[in-house]
């Protein structure tokens, strides 16, 4: 192609996007991707340079996440690295990066081992742990006794919400025994009737469903079907229109903890992200967290390059590293020791009339 | 004379089908044995009860004494029977002298490790197989085409292949399904004198399956014949000539002669 | 040709091997390298497929079990011990095993000798089944390996997988293993135990009337291929320094088939040079997701997926009509090297005569 | 476990098996004629799910228009299939053609990723279909008694096919033995592409069905079902119709039922069926109505 | 009716027919003697459109039926008894009778009248599959099989292979009976004796050439056939 002659110019800064455009995760892979396009399209310039971005598809296969990212990182010389949708691609990314001093900046992967032991793997949203606890708080706060838990045994983001789901619902209850029923399953499974016939006979009050948006969909559309009525709650990963059109009015109702919501825009920038977003891609019907957080992930790197007043890798990932108050269309960020995302709000929503709502924010002290 | 191989009642079904019905047969040290009999009598069933490719639905094989019945091919093989096939089967894209080393792969002694790496024992003992395997060649009159893969020669020579490969495991018995299918009289008349001679040369017993009546009368000292599985006969050459049920079954009245 | 200018041939063709692996090491950088380490581990899985379906004729769709073995046992093994509570935060590691460490070499090792075990034990069973039912049946064993490292969750972390693998990023693991790995396939298959495998390959019934154990030498050969798709899979482990049973979804095993497919059934130096190509050619063919743009105008085609859909063309383009692939069953030894250039230069020379006859 | 819970798992088993049988009888249709385990039957049947979401959401077709289409479309592209990559290879050994049935489902799950996107989609369903009936506690979906309905009628047709007229005659015939069925006058590449063209069209019935009931389209969604219908055709003798209902079912509750009776070990739900299928195979090699056959030497 | 010029057919590289040449004039029995692999069944598979010749001219009734597909050919009149009887073992009796009139449109019930007056055993047994038959049964099954296609010429491959000589004498009777209705046969035969006296011409077949020819009473008093194929010594 034409652009790629360019890139050896130095009037361009470069930050590689590492996300998965094939395989399983392509879905939210192009979310996310979305938001980061556009924060480049509303900023294409730092340091009165250019920046470019150059997208590497790592396929959802850990395989081609390290070439990919090792691409990005010898062959382009990128300068940062966005991404990955997935937390097991990140973490196989995690390595390169470290070894070659290269920052990058997860969006939206919530695993704690991402940025476990890696001083270069940051991230702007929160943690499973915190997604599990804030949606056991919400489900204490209604009133839920017992619940039960339908977890992608093979989706270790899954596991992990479940798992702090687990922990913090027994806290609050007090109640040993409050986890009725626990079903597992695998990616790509379409038939749940079992576990929901199992669960049924148990009768809980609520059912925590961490997974991928389809499976999650297909099992609340099952459940419906044999009878259940307990209410669904799940985690980020539900939030996409798939998850609605899939799920049509069954998961009418259903409960979700994320990271953003676009009808109450927290902020000037986030409300201009809203605004920009919906002329950019008309056809979506509500702005994912996903592509707000690619968004964030783009201008907290932008940030770092302006602070660091250099397109050298170290520098800005110190800039990262002390990365202050941001303010991001998903809120303040604050890059704690860890390279996390300090966060301590997360928002509720549910589906209502097709369209996921805000219902509600929890805090977490 | 003591007896090499012995069956004993042998029956062998197949479903519905009784393709050896009771059979029994002995054959002695040093002779060349045929057996006999129209297509479908069960004579290549009878090979295939000996050598293990099928287990006798009843009835006893045994071998020099030791029952056999129940072994698997490679082991009688290993015992020292040897065989080729009605309709050849040579490994066709390998050539002339593997299929030859092939068949003395169940004498080999190095280990599986030592051979794979190539110890020094093993090279030696490869050698010794190569040299082997060339004499034998050399006696089939196939040097010549060592080196050429194995489907690319004619049909002839496949033969004589087949028959070289088995005298390879270094047998005590030999059977040959019809080694002179598909040869012309003149190749018959040489197969003959071949397989005389390699009993000699090689100090073997040789059991055999044939339609050329010239070659089977002229080299066997005992004939077995076979028709629907059973029995039908048993005697030297003559005896077998002049046998009326024989020649009912088999050979054929011959109005005109 | 005789045995000494094979032999010198032979040695100068490991010297410049090992002189281009230090000049990689050095001049390269870590994105080329590593390209060129999967090229050696493709090397390693394609030569043990090759042993087993190519040279003894079994169809065996395993490799990603056997793999998976072979990674988890290096990655189970090798993290180090203070990582490992961070890593199994959801359920602790089995108490008994998460004291262990060894280093990458026994456990490598280690994992080639647990899938040869494991191979042993499903080979009883299975390998007595004919074709495709022996594909199918293997298929099923390596996802039940996969199913299992999902759900023991205090060995292998389950879907969490692991992480902090110590990882190698130089050639030389990579590229010392795939030679030795190529030198013993060279050896084995010349070997007699190599002849009895291609025996059973020819035909079962004939190689077992020549007192060739079948069972036996099958399940050798099963075991030896497992063997090797382990370490290739340790190595795999120790590149990427993190495992998940995802990885080894039956599908991987597929990428396999298309190298000994491509570069030949049966053939040692048809799988070297085709492991090359595919993986190779995969990295070569991105530039097709990337957009492109001719005058300005972007042609919609190129986005990301086009380039597996060539690549799944090829393969077919191959395997319709180039049957035999590459090499067939054919390899590149020193003879064929010399006809070849005799060949060429007769062609010439006789090229030349022609174009004075023209004249 | 209650009467109850129990019998609904019964219900949730039979509607899954039934929907495994479908599939699988097409497997077994194609191999019973080419012995050739079609490795992309699962991919076709992905295939017909995205002519059917296509058709009924972008060009908002009726449904059985839609339907009638995709069955159409389908069976052009099995047809289409057979001829470019097996037919060529009729000669060859079977491997050959094992592997270019594997690289067809390769291609096919590729191509979809690109023009699809991996991105699932909402399959289009509808009331009729999907109601819950009430049955004394149990409850049943509309689908989940039409899809054995619908199993058990083309199981009934094509045995009537196959065993009573000229094309099962003639199909019969080229399964054990193509010279022959030549020189009897048979075009056996006709009557092969009529086996895909029906292999094709269960899998696009299977599709529409499969849709109705686990709403989703995917360029993956064909692998799964794929493997274990192929499973289910193994295990019931593969090339055998009745085998591969008897399979599909046998699958399908056995599935369910392992998630009924071993809550904790549904992660291991996926194995089940391979374990079944090996320790099938074991006993025996030709599976459960399979015909045994052995090698003539 | 059938002529054969300069047939050469090869298997990868293996010639197995080299060159022959041959006619079967109408209404006559021919037969085509010569041992195990000389290339007899090659022949006939390559009339049939089995095998590709390699070179060579195969007409039937004036016309070139080289390169025509078998059903083609087929259509044309002409039907082979294969070798080893090759019914259809999955396929009862009936059935195996009604596809050799796989081409036909027409009704074929007088046919099959025909078939069970020709073959009163097939009758009793016509729904039975034609797998469970004995040797005898199904070599007569292959025989009606190929008459319901109503053929001018049918050619037979070893039909007394693996048969009892009873049976045998059955089915050189069967052979006799169609040839006086009409039809003209190509017959292979490893029984030489047999064929030979019952045809007209006889052509001898070694490793894939032609070396003699005539009539079948002549062949027959051959020496050098005597030798070779009628196991009978010197
Ligand atoms: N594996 C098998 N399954 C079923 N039937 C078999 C099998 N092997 C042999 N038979 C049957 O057993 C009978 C005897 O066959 P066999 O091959 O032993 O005959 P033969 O005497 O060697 O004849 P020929 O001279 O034609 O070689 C035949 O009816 C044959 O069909
Ligand atoms: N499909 C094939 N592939 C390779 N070679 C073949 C094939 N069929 C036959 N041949 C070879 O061609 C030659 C002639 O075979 P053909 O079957 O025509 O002989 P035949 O005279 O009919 O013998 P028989 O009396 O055994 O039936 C033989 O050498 C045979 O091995
Ligand atoms: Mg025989
Ligand atoms: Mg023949």
């Amino acid at each position: 192609g034409g652009s790629k002659e360019a890139a050896a110019d130095a009037d361009v800064i470069k930050i590689g996007v590492f996300e998965p455009l094939t395989g399983a995760n392509a879905a939210g892979g192009e979310l996310e991707v979305e938001g980061m396009k556009l924060a480049n399209k509303l900023y294409p310039e730092v340091l009165g340079k250019k920046v470019e971005l150059v997208i590497a598809d790592n396929k959802s296969d850990k395989a081609e996440a390290t070439t990919a990212a090792a691409r990005l990182i010898e062959k382009d010389k990128v300068s940062a690295i966005l991404g990955s949708w997935g937390s097991s691609l990140s973490i196989a990314a995690g390595d390169l990066v470290k070894n070659n001093k290269v920052p990058a900046i997860g969006a939206s992967c919530t695993n704690p081992m991402v940025t476990q032991g890696n001083d270069y793997y940051f991230r702007v949203c929160f943690l499973d742990p915190f997604q599990g606890t804030v949606m056991a708080n919400y489900a204490f706060k209604q009133g839920y006794k017992k619940a039960a838990i339908i977890q992608e045994v093979s989706n270790d983001y899954a596991v992990g919400l479940a798992k702090f789901f687990t922990d913090a619902f027994v806290k609050l209850t007090g109640d040993e025994s409050s986890i009725v029923e626990v079903g597992n399953y695998n990616t790509n499974d379409q038939d749940f009737s079992g576990i929901l016939t199992n669960i049924k006979e148990k009768n809980p009050d609520v059912i925590f469903a961490p997974g991928n948006f389809t499976e999650s969909a297909l099992i609340i559309k099952q459940a419906r079907s044999l009878g259940i009525t307990a209410p669904f709650i799940g985690g980020d990963t539900w939030e996409t229109s798939e998850f609605i059109q899939v799920g049509g009015k069954e998961v009418e109702g259903a409960v979700l903890s994320t990271f953003f919501d676009d009808t109450a825009p927290a902020n000037d920038e986030a409300k201009k992200f809203v605004e920009e977003y919906k002329k950019e891609y008309p056809n979506r019907e509500s702005v994912a967290a996903v592509s707000a957080l690619g968004y964030d992930a783009y201008i907290l790197t932008l940030k770092a390059i302006e602070t660091a007043g250099s397109a050298d890798p170290q520098k800005i990932r110190d800039a990262i590293a002390a990365t202050k108050d941001f303010q991001g269309v998903t809120g303040k960020i604050t890059i704690n020791e860890q390279g996390d995302a300090d966060k301590n709000t997360a928002v509720i929503k549910t589906v209502k009339d097709g369209k996921f709502t805000y219902l509600d924010t929890v805090v977490i002290e | 004379m003591s007896n090499v191989l012995k069956l004993d009642d042998v029956v062998m079904r197949f479903g519905g089908v009784v393709a050896v019905n009771n059979l029994s047969l002995e054959v002695n040290k040093g002779s060349i044995v045929a057996l006999i009999g129209p297509n479908g009598a069960g004579k290549t069933t009878a090979f295939n009860v000996i050598t293990g490719v099928y287990m006798p639905t009843s009835g006893k094989v045994s071998f020099e004494g030791k029952d056999i019945t129940k072994e698997q091919p490679h082991k009688i093989a290993k015992l020292g029977i040897a065989r080729t096939f009605q309709n050849i089967r040579l490994f066709k894209k390998l050539t002339v002298m593997d299929n030859v080393l092939i068949a003395k792969h169940l004498h080999l002694k190095s280990g599986l490790f030592g051979t794979a790496l190539h110890m020094p024992w093993a090279v030696k003992e490869e050698k010794k197989m190569r040299e082997e395997a060339e004499a034998l060649l050399e006696k089939v009159g196939l040097t010549a085409v060592k080196n050429e893969m194995a489907s690319s020669l004619p049909y002839g020579q496949q033969r004589h292949l087949e028959i070289a490969r088995a005298l390879a495991t270094s047998p005590q018995l030999l059977l040959l399904d019809e080694p002179a299918a598909g040869m012309n009289p003149q190749e018959t008349m040489e197969l003959t004198h071949f397989i005389k001679e390699i009993k000699d040369e090689f100090n073997i017993t040789i059991l055999m399956i044939e339609h050329h009546m010239d070659l089977v009368m002229e080299i066997s000292d005992d004939i077995y014949v076979l028709d629907f599985g059973q029995l039908i006969a048993h005697g030297t050459p003559e005896q077998i000539q002049r046998n009326e049920k024989v020649i009912q079954a088999y050979l054929g009245v011959e109005e005109d002669a | 040709m005789n045995k000494r200018t094979k032999l010198l041939l032979n040695i100068a063709a490991l010297v410049v091997v090992i002189l281009f692996i230090i000049i990689a090491n050095e001049l390269f950088d870590s994105y080329i390298k590593r390209i060129l380490n999967l090229c050696a581990i493709y090397t390693i899985l394609g030569l043990s497929m090759n042993l087993v379906n190519g040279f003894t004729g079994l169809f065996s769709l395993g490799q990603a079990g056997f793999m998976a073995i072979g990674a988890y046992t290096v990655a189970i093994f090798t993290v180090p011990i203070e990582a490992r509570s961070l890593i199994f935060y959801l359920k602790p590691m089995n108490a008994f095993l998460s004291g262990i460490h060894i280093p990458f070499v026994p456990a490598l090792l280690l994992g080639g000798v647990i899938a040869a075990l494991f191979a042993w034990l499903i080979g009883a069973p299975v390998l007595r089944l004919r074709g495709d039912y022996l594909a199918i049946a293997t298929l099923g064993f390596s996802e039940i390996i996969r199913i299992v490292f999902t759900n023991a969750q205090t060995i292998t972390n389950g879907a969490l997988g692991i992480k902090n693998i110590p990882t190698i990023s130089n050639l030389w693991w990579t590229w010392s293993i795939a030679l030795l790995t190529i030198f013993f396939m060279i050896l084995l298959i010349h070997s007699s135990y190599g002849r009895a495998f291609k025996a059973i390959r020819e035909d079962e019934i004939a190689a077992e009337a020549m007192g060739i154990g079948l069972f036996k030498h099958k399940v050798i050969s099963f075991m030896i291929g497992a063997f090797m798709a382990a370490i290739g899979g340790g190595l795999f482990a120790a590149l990427l320094g993190t495992v998940d049973p995802k990885q080894f979804y039956f599908t991987l095993t597929y990428n396999f088939l298309l190298i000994i497919v491509l570069g030949g059934m049966g053939s040692i130096s048809g799988t070297i040079i085709s492991a090359f190509i595919v993986t190779g050619g995969l990295e070569w063919l991105r530039f097709l997701d990337e957009p492109m743009s001719i005058g300005g105008i972007n042609i919609a085609l190129f986005r990301p997926g086009l380039r597996m859909v060539v690549f799944s063309i090829l393969l077919m383009i191959v395997v319709l009509f180039y049957r035999n692939g590459l090499m067939g069953q054919r390899e590149i030894t020193w003879e064929a090297i010399g006809e070849f250039f005799k060949k060429l230069r007769t062609r010439k020379t006789r090229n030349a005569k022609g174009g004075a006859k023209v004249e | 476990m209650g009467l109850q819970t129990f019998m609904q798992h019964l219900a949730n088993g039979i509607s899954l098996g039934s929907l495994y049988a479908l599939i699988a009888i097409g497997y077994t249709m194609v191999y019973g004629i080419l012995r050739l385990i079609n490795f992309a039957h699962g991919d076709i049947f992905m295939m017909a799910a995205y002519l059917a979401f296509f058709g009924m959401t972008i060009f908002s077709m009726p449904w059985y228009v839609a339907f009638i289409m995709v069955i159409v479309v389908t069976v052009i592209l099995g047809i289409l299939i057979e001829k470019a990559a097996y037919r060529p290879l009729r000669d060859a050994p079977t491997s050959s053609v094992l592997i270019s049935a594997i690289g067809v489902s390769f291609l096919l799950e590729n191509l979809a990723t690109f023009l699809f996107s991996g991105k699932p989609r909402a399959f289009p369903t509808f009331e009729t279909m999907t109601y819950s009936l009430d049955m004394q506690g149990v409850s049943v979906q509309v689908l989940t008694i039409i899809v054995p309905i619908v199993t058990l009628i083309i199981l009934f047709i094509l045995l009537f096919v196959i065993n009573r007229t000229k094309l099962g005659m003639a199909m019969r015939a080229v399964s054990k033995d193509y010279e022959i069925a030549k020189v009897m006058g048979i075009k056996i590449n006709n009557i092969i592409a009529y086996t895909f063209a029906i292999g094709s069209a269960l899998a696009a019935i299977g599709a529409f069905l499969w849709g109705m009931k686990y709403p989703q389209v995917s360029p993956l969604m064909g692998v799964m079902p794929g493997l274990k219908c192929f499973i289910a055709a193994v295990i019931g003798g593969i090339g055998n119709i009745k085998g591969a209902v008897l399979g599909g079912f046998i699958l399908g509750l056995a599935e369910v039922l392992l998630v009924a009776f071993f809550g904790q070990l549904t992660g291991y739900r996926d194995a089940i069926a391979f374990i079944l299928l090996i320790i099938i195979l074991l006993v025996r090699p030709t599976g459960l109505l399979g015909e045994k056959t052995a090698e003539k030497v | 009716m059938l002529k054969i010029e300069d047939l050469k057919v090869s298997y990868g590289g293996i010639e197995a027919v080299k060159g022959i040449s041959l006619e079967v004039p109408e209404n006559t029995i021919a037969t085509l003697i010569g041992a195990n692999g000389a290339g007899k069944s090659t022949v006939l598979r390559s009339i049939v459109g089995l095998v590709k010749p390699v070179s060579g001219d195969i007409s039937f009734n004036g016309e070139s039926i080289t390169g025509l597909t078998s059903d083609q050919i087929v259509s044309r009149g002409i039907t082979l008894v294969p070798e080893g009887r090759r019914i259809f073992p999955n396929l009862t009796v009936l059935e195996n009778i009604k596809i050799g009139a796989y081409m036909r449109k027409d009704d074929l019930s007088e046919d099959i009248a025909w078939m069970n007056d020709l073959f009163p055993r097939l009758k009793e047994r016509s729904w039975q599959l034609a797998g469970t038959l004995s040797g005898g049964e199904q070599q007569m099954l292959a025989v009606a099989r190929a008459l319901m296609s109503k053929p001018k010429l049918i050619m037979m491959d070893e039909p007394s292979l693996g048969l009892a000589p009873l049976v045998v004498k059955g089915i050189f009777d069967i052979i006799k009976e169609i040839h006086k209705q009409g039809m003209t046969i190509l017959l292979i035969e490893q029984n030489a004796n047999l064929a030979l006296k019952a045809a007209d011409i006889g052509y001898v077949l070694e490793t894939g050439s032609i070396v003699m020819q005539g009539e079948g009473k002549e062949l027959l008093k051959d020496q050098s056939i005597r030798e070779a194929y009628l196991g009978k010594s010197k």
